[in-house]
């Protein structure tokens, strides 16, 4: 059996980035899922396209192991660093995937970890900056899960 | 009806020769890129079903080495010319073969560009174009390294250069073979590989090791190949997957060492399998997506990108049919009955198609995989209920028989193919 | 105590900036799977990892079922002092793997 | 005696199962091949497989991939071209 299910309406096209604004008006712009992670993290804070660079494979045949680096461009001084990344799937069961917390002792702004992703979708990243200011970029993935793997979820 | 095959006359290398049809009179004109599985069977089977078809097959190798049981030949037990095909019967059954590499396809124009500069227009363009390596995915992997630590994934002097690298190596030495994520060409193929390089070790250099490291987790045919291993090669081979931290990030390839995220490993053979992509035409054609390979339309194999333009085998994404020369051959098939009907203006076939891939873990066993696959409104999904793998009981006797099978496999498709 | 590696350098110069890898054995069960029997199998997962630097945490990663079975997680740490690193995996039940390197820092060249 | 023309889903059907089997009037050089064999017998046989009734090595899994009337087009349209040997002649 495979599943590929198509749920990337809240962005276009691979790789581009539409603004994840949360204002009331620019939240219809986004799926469900990200919608009420986002207002549940971030409730006042506007959240800008950029500054975030994603590594994902296009194509994963299997979904129970998916690897991600992202690295955000920021020079990370004591004055000026990114101090956490938020890693979003919005057609997981739950859009929730990690948080990690860093500071400028980290000196590079970049973390890889390994990912489940249970169907085709736009993998949504968000970094908060020590400014407060909030970025963010997607990656869409297609994933195809082959009979003989196991069940992912 | 009237053969139109000589709308192109090409005779060999430096002919001088227009491409350009004098009109669009010519109906049925087909163009096929790639003379492996897939793209030799489609063309000969686009002749057989309408020999009033223009078919071209533009393949730049005079000859064809092909890469299921290629392992054999690195384990000792088959000599590659046993793999290598010449495209005579194709010539002799009116398909127009090109040696040549096609450089460029403008698919507006429906035009294809060969390295001489001359142009063939197609009504319909099938590609076929298999695996092309993908350089840039391995920290200090590059064509140059693959002279030293070959992959042999594409079956030829690179396969014959393993093999050497084995006799030659020294006694007690260790292989590192290094394998990809999914997905990529003959999934089972590593293990297979694995598996007949620890039976040429066994004998010959019996304190030498096989060590695989692994970017994934599961693989096909997982539970018979590690049970088959102990049975037949005790602890020769050492299998590590992603979860025991076992992704190859980098090689080294004048010191033959093999990097992961955790460790640096000295090789005395390594045989790195890297990632892939589809074959660089596909590219250059613009019928690949942001993952390297070429979507497609599942009924008709049709590229979702370009119009008039089916990519088949390797290349294609074919989602639950894996990347193996059977699939490619019933790819071929199905698409060959597409070509033709749409031509004639009648609508596609809503055909199921078969794969059967054995993988040899000695000369006399064998173990398999089939699956039944229809086409969904979006992807190629497995039947239900259908395929699956060998028992896990199974006798030796049923594994020799299986190996009996793959043999004859062999025989049976590349005769269909190429005989 | 759960099995884990841990991949970074014994010795650095100050200010190098040192990439840290770590990998932990854990099902990561996320809850949402059933046995052949149709019953669901509980959630088991780490929600939590933490890396500190002579005591001071210096990276934390909180985890959800969606991170992959074996976790893998990559980052990098400024090397200042000589010292102790220390990675602290938890558990949803509060449960802890611990996993310590010595690391030596040189002058600045 | 002339070839009927099968449903073409049937024909892609059957064009699958020469990936092993030799096609009619080629060498015997692939598994085992239809010759002599009527749509009954073959049918019949793909039955068994299908049921489990008959056992083999990799029939079993992709007989199952079909319904019992598909595999009876496929049977018959086999025998057919085995006893005309023409439409596959090489």
């Amino acid at each position: 059996m495979i599943r590929t299910i198509n749920r990337r309406n809240w962005l276009a096209g691979a790789g581009t980035l539409a603004t994840l604004t949360v204002q009331p008006r620019l939240l219809a712009a986004v799926s469900e899922p990200v919608q009420s992670v986002l207002k549940r993290d971030f409730p006042t804070a506007e959240i800008q396209p950029g500054r975030v660079n994603i590594e994902l494979p296009a194509l994963a045949e299997n979904g129970n192991s998916v690897r991600m680096k992202i690295s955000v461009d920021s020079p990370m001084t004591p004055t000026d660093y990114v101090s956490f990344i938020q890693i979003i799937a919005q057609a997981n069961p739950l859009p929730d995937v990690a948080r990690f917390d860093l500071s400028h002792a980290n000196g590079l702004a970049e973390v890889e970890t390994r990912i489940r992703v249970s169907a085709e979708q736009d993998i949504v990243v968000v970094a908060g900056l020590s400014d407060g200011s909030l970025w963010s970029g997607s990656a869409h993935i297609v994933v195809t899960v082959a009979a003989c793997l196991d069940a992912l979820y | 009806m009237i053969s139109r095959r000589n709308w192109i006359r090409y005779s060999g290398a430096g002919v001088a020769a227009s491409f350009i049809p004098t009109s669009h009179a010519s109906q049925g004109r087909v163009v096929v890129i790639g003379g492996g599985f897939a793209g030799a069977s489609v063309a000969r089977e686009l002749r057989r079903l309408n020999n009033a078809l223009s078919v071209s097959l533009i393949e730049a190798n005079a000859i064809y080495t092909a890469c299921p049981l290629s392992n054999m030949v690195v384990g000792g037990h088959r000599k590659i010319s046993q793999q290598q095909f010449s495209y005579a019967a194709l010539s002799a059954d009116g398909v127009n073969v090109i040696h040549q590499p096609a450089v460029d396809v403008d698919p507006e124009r429906h035009l294809v560009t060969l390295r001489d500069g001359n142009t063939l227009n197609y009504e319909k363009l099938i590609l076929a174009p298999g695996i092309d390596l993908d350089w840039q995915a391995l920290q200090g992997y590059d064509k140059t390294a693959a002279e030293l630590l070959p992959h042999a994934w594409k079956a030829g002097p690179q396969t014959t250069l393993l093999r050497d690298q084995l006799r030659s190596m020294r006694e007690g030495g260790l292989v590192v073979m290094s394998v990809p994520k999914s997905p990529y060409r003959c999934p089972p193929g590593p293990y297979e590989r694995a598996s007949l390089i620890a039976g040429y070790l066994k004998q010959n250099n019996p304190r030498a090791k096989v060590l695989i490291l692994d970017s994934k987790d599961s693989f096909s045919k997982k539970p018979l190949f590690l049970s088959a291993w102990q049975s037949l090669y005790g602890d020769i081979i050492e299998w590590q997957g992603e979860s025991d931290g076992a992704t190859v990030t980098a090689v080294n390839a004048e010191n033959r060492t093999v990097s992961t995220d955790f460790e640096t490993v000295q090789a005395d053979v390594a045989n790195i399998i890297p990632p892939q992509k589809a074959g660089k035409i596909a590219h250059l054609a613009g019928v690949t997506d942001r993952s390297g390979w070429c979507p497609i339309e599942p009924v008709t194999f049709s590229s979702t990108l370009q119009p008039d333009v089916h990519v088949i085998g390797d290349a294609a994404i074919a989602n639950a049919m894996p990347k193996s020369a059977f699939a490619a051959n019933a790819q071929a098939k199905l698409c060959a009955v597409q070509v033709t009907r749409l031509l004639n203006g009648e609508s596609p076939v809503h055909g199921k198609l078969i794969n059967t891939c054995y993988s040899l873990v000695a000369p006399d066993y064998g173990i398999s995989v089939a699956g039944v696959y229809q086409p969904g409104e979006k992807i190629w999904t497995e039947i239900d209920g259908a395929g699956g793998v060998s028992p896990a009981d199974a006798s030796r006797e049923t594994r020799a028989v299986e190996a009996a099978y793959a043999q004859r496999w062999f025989d049976n498709l590349t005769t269909q193919v190429f005989a | 105590m759960l099995k884990a590696r841990i991949s970074v350098p014994a010795r650095a110069r100050q200010g190098e900036i040192m990439a840290v890898k770590t990998l932990i054995s854990h099902p990561m069960e996320t809850g949402f799977r059933r046995n052949s029997l149709g019953q669901a199998i509980p959630r088991d997962i780490l929600t939590r990892f933490e890396c500190r630097y002579n005591e001071k945490p210096v990276f934390t990663a909180t985890l959800h079922p969606a991170v992959a079975a074996n976790p893998f997680i990559a980052f990098h740490v400024r090397a200042q002092d000589s010292g102790k690193l220390e990675f602290i995996w938890t558990d949803q039940d509060d449960q802890v793997t611990r996993v310590t390197r010595e690391l030596t820092v040189d002058p600045a060249a | 005696m002339q070839a009927t023309e099968p449903d073409p889903a049937t024909a892609v059907s059957v064009q699958a199962c020469y990936g092993c089997h030799a096609r009619p009037g080629t060498e015997a050089n692939g598994l085992v091949s239809f010759s002599a064999r009527s749509a009954l017998e073959i049918t019949n046989k793909l039955k068994a497989y299908r049921s489990g009734e008959l056992t083999s090595t990799v029939m079993n899994r992709i007989s199952r991939g079909y319904s019992p009337a598909e595999l009876e087009s496929i049977a018959a349209h086999m025998a057919e071209l085995t006893a005309n040997e023409a439409p596959c002649s090489r």
